[in-house]
């Protein structure tokens, strides 16, 4: 595995060191290059600010901008931020109006920043947390609240910077985030593992023919290891989980995400896209919007997952507002 | 050796740090088989800022100071899961406790007693559950059945065993937290890894002694 | 090598039914899924026409759009597209005002947009073409027009449709777009092949702790092939190649992208920037504007290049200028 | 054969895609060693296209009509510099050219010709740039060369040889087009992809007679 990268100790520090100068025109670092504040933010609102593990680019780094994040906190590869850095985060970018802190649902992130919202409430500070747990296969239905958050991130995100955008109180955004957090689900496939940078070492091993549906971003086993398939018989399989699990039906209209887990080419997503459009046409769903990216990656790993939110009236009027970062803008879709 | 002052404390935390640095490989491991392979990297860079703290501010005026430092190092530096658990080993001790510059096996008892709570407080887990509690826990327990707590070192020579046979017997445990949850049954034979630093740490500070 | 795909035969229609569904909100196809124009185009002005091999995703598809191209002609797998199609599009979108083909320098193109050419000729169709020929490596600085076009077409076809949108003459779009194209270098480095989806067959051999510099995306021999270095190593060799050929000076304004050929990670390409700021820096260039993505890839190649743009204040007012499509946004810069 | 109908054209140009498809791999394998590889795709694809227009559109009122069709669906198939090159090389014979319906050796050697001007007219390649024009122009040397261009199977079996031989000359050459042409030197020793198109179709074409 050649990586291009210098000493394995700052890699992180080196990679942000690197976003921040390229995109210094939109952010700015607080005290360290872990962390970083959208300079253009508007202000007098709830502030947002999500974080979490380094590894995944573009999440969480590239999703602070125009109508997203105010802030973002980055921790080591795979490894939660630590909670005085999110503290100090959430002070640079408060403005009185409470801060919201977006992360993935696992356990180093949970502490943290569960420890970072002491320290705020210490020094007054208002805080509240909406964790993303979008992957149904990394839990049973029952169990949601121990599922990972994945891709799903990026349209929590989206609809909580448009909330706050507009002006709504703490109680109000949080509404909404969770309401839309609880409108998506996501479900993954992975072909090849990911590395940990400079220790050189696969995240998981898979067969040189063999695939696994569900597998999670660091390689936590996922619900079954089969052989190789076509995309038209890996995508079918897939999005029968989704269904059973959303329980969606014609006439339901839906925000759709292919997502790339890293070297997976946008050829590979744009045919899984073909796929995916024959099921969902079949099923009488409507598309609002959909996007074929890779926002929530692990490395070079392979394969790809598909997201998919309901949308209903006032989710979908936070969806369209236009928003903007180097990684993810929209315009208002017509 | 019975009680020691606010410089040896110092000294003996080091020991447990420099003890982590080299396992950092060995932990990486551990933590590969049914984690995301990062607690090696974690804990080692958390005790190497941990050490760098103590050893740039020392002496210490007090004993509770020498441990705020290292569990403040390891939370901010680390970040994770086990950041933020082993930084409660280490500052859930000392909360609300007065001042002291002598550290003898009672007190160090009534310490880990409290970081132990601290620590099930974070992270809720209980013991079965596959994590640092499974050998934390136990080595609390027997250092609290000791008739004569007195002795630092027959303590933390206790602690050390019971929390040696904890990590043996978290490979009998299904993982509740950390990302060795979704493993279920495929869990069942391996070690944690947290579990296995606790042991590494009681042990570097027994042997130090 | 996993790729996930169905029947050979049919990889880029079905890519490209993917992409056009997903999109179908800007995009409607041609005839075939080859082609495809951007529904919001301006009216009554140049139209802008880019295409190529099929494979470098999201180059050339992804490129139609508001300030940027009106349409987009797909070939096969690294094989230029047909002249039939090319015509077809061009008569698409032709308002009299002229259609203007950008496209990078490879034989199968420039045959195939040639006679494409007269086929507009003969239903008298206005046309020109601008070749891109960014990749320094590629040919010496006298054969410059025998070099291979890279991730440089994304700035021609940024400051050409922009020039087109500000309602120029043919003649007008011509030159600015011209001016552009001589005003960017690239500069690959290749860590590992990408392979012809299908054919799973690597498009070149490196050995394991091998990189070559100045690679092709086609696996077309580089400049130099050494053992794998340091990410600052790698920078400073092909910063200094660049400078060597464009001869910048303190105080020369310019843009630049890092450009990841396929597989390579963000984390990588950031670490890369990080490298390359220095060298920016001490020499004294004022960076106007700085992007790190995958633009011009060759599948799950590995590797990555550098380009850069020397502005001027005609150049830089067209390169400001807002544009959108799914893979490349940008607001004003200020 | 002497000279064939416009039906025998049709099946012997079919007989010449036939040759190409089956050829699909080994095309691929010489274009991989200093091209990208897609030569055998490109090809069988665009031979595919025009043995299907000709299956479905004959019988054919006239030869031109045939080369057309051929020419057409290769261009418009295939796309890639051989999509041009190799449709120029059917559609540039009947340019201008008065309606035929029978094909003998003269006729053929003029329409080679013409063919020959109309790819290096296009692709401007000569001998020595390591083209298929290392193969198209020996070709129509030799068949110009005959005293008796009469016979179309003499005249066949000629421009087969030659071009045969100019495939094995084109691995002297450095590449002066294509995506070789980056090789320089590293190009020596290997054969052309588009020359061996050349020769293969009209080794086909002759031992169809
Ligand atoms: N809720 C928890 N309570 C106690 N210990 C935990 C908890 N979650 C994780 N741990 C400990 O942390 C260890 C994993 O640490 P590490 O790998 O560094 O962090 P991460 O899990 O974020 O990769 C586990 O082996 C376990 O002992
Ligand atoms: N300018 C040219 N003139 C004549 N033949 C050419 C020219 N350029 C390329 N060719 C022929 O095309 C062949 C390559 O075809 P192919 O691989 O299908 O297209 P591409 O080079 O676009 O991948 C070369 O082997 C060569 O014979
Ligand atoms: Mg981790
Ligand atoms: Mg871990
Ligand atoms: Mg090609
Ligand atoms: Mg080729």
């Amino acid at each position: 595995m050649k990586k291009i990268i210098n000493k394995d100790s700052s890699i992180v520090d080196e990679m942000l060191s690197g976003y921040l100068s390229a995109y210094s025109r939109y952010y700015e670092p607080v005290n360290s290059n872990n962390s970083f504040t959208y300079k253009k933010r508007r202000k007098n609102k709830v502030s947002i600010v999500i974080g979490g593990g380094s590894g995944h680019e573009p999440l969480f780094s590239g999703f602070a901008g125009q109508g997203l994040a105010d802030a973002v906190v980055c921790g080591n590869i795979f490894a939660a931020p630590n909670p005085q850095l999110i503290f100090e985060t959430a002070r640079a970018v408060d403005e009185g109006k409470g801060v919201l802190f977006i992360y993935g649902n696992y356990a180093g992130d949970n502490m943290n920043f569960d420890m970072a919202e002491e320290l705020c409430d210490m020094e007054d500070i208002k805080t509240a947390h909406v964790r993303v747990w979008d992957d149904c296969a990394s839990a049973s239905k029952e169990r949601y609240d121990s599922r990972r958050g994945v891709a799903g991130d990026v349209f929590v995100i989206k609809a909580a910077g448009a909330a706050a955008d507009s002006g709504l109180s703490l109680e109000e955004v949080i509404r909404i985030t969770e309401k839309t957090r609880d409108n998506i689900n996501t479900i993954g496939l992975a072909t090849s593992p990911g590395s940990i940078p400079g220790l050189n070492k696969p995240t998981f091993e898979l067969g040189e023919d063999e695939i696994e549906f569900g597998m999670g971003l660091h390689g936590e086993p996922g619900i079954e290891r089969t052989k190789m398939q076509d995309a038209g018989k890996l995508v079918e399989r897939m999005y029968k989980e989704l269904m059973t699990e959303m329980g969606l039906s014609s006439g339901d209209e839906v925000a759709v995400l292919v997502n790339g887990l890293g070297s997976t080419t946008l050829l590979e997503l744009n045919i899984v896209y073909h796929e995916l459009d024959k099921h969902i046409k079949s099923d009488g769903l409507i598309v609002h919007d959909s996007e074929i990216k890779s926002y929530c990656t692990c490395q070079e790993m392979g394969g790809f997952s598909i997201t998919i939110l309901k949308l209903d009236d006032e989710i979908k009027k936070y969806y369209n507002a236009p928003c903007f970062s180097p990684y993810y803008a929209r315009g208002e879709i017509k | 050796m019975n009680r020691i002052g606010t410089d040896k404390v110092v000294e003996m935390i080091i020991s447990a740090c420099d003890s982590i640095i080299a396992s950092k490989d060995y932990l990486t491991e551990v933590d590969s088989s049914i984690g995301d392979g990062d607690h090696g990297i974690g804990m080692s860079g958390g005790m190497l800022k941990a050490k760098e703290e103590l050893t740039a501010k020392t002496p210490f005026e007090d004993i509770n100071t020498v441990f705020k430092t290292a569990g403040m190092a390891m939370i901010n530096s680390m970040g994770g899961a086990s950041g933020v658990i082993f930084g409660s080993l280490f500052l859930g001790g000392i909360k609300k406790m007065d001042r002291i510059t002598e550290l003898d096996g009672n007190k160090f008892t009534v310490m880990m007693r409290k970081a132990l709570e601290a620590v099930k407080d974070r992270g809720k887990a209980e013991v079965g559950d596959k994590t640092m509690v499974d050998a934390l826990e136990p080595a609390v327990l027997a250092m609290e059945a000791l008739d004569d707590k007195s002795d630092l070192k027959t303590v933390l020579k206790t602690a050390s065993d019971a929390a040696g046979k904890g990590v043996e017997d978290s490979k009998k445990y299904i993982a509740k937290f950390g990302k060795a949850q979704y493993l279920g049954e495929r869990a069942v034979g391996f070690q944690d890894a947290g579990a296995t630093s606790v042991s590494i740490i009681f042990k570097a500070m027994y042997e130090y002694l």
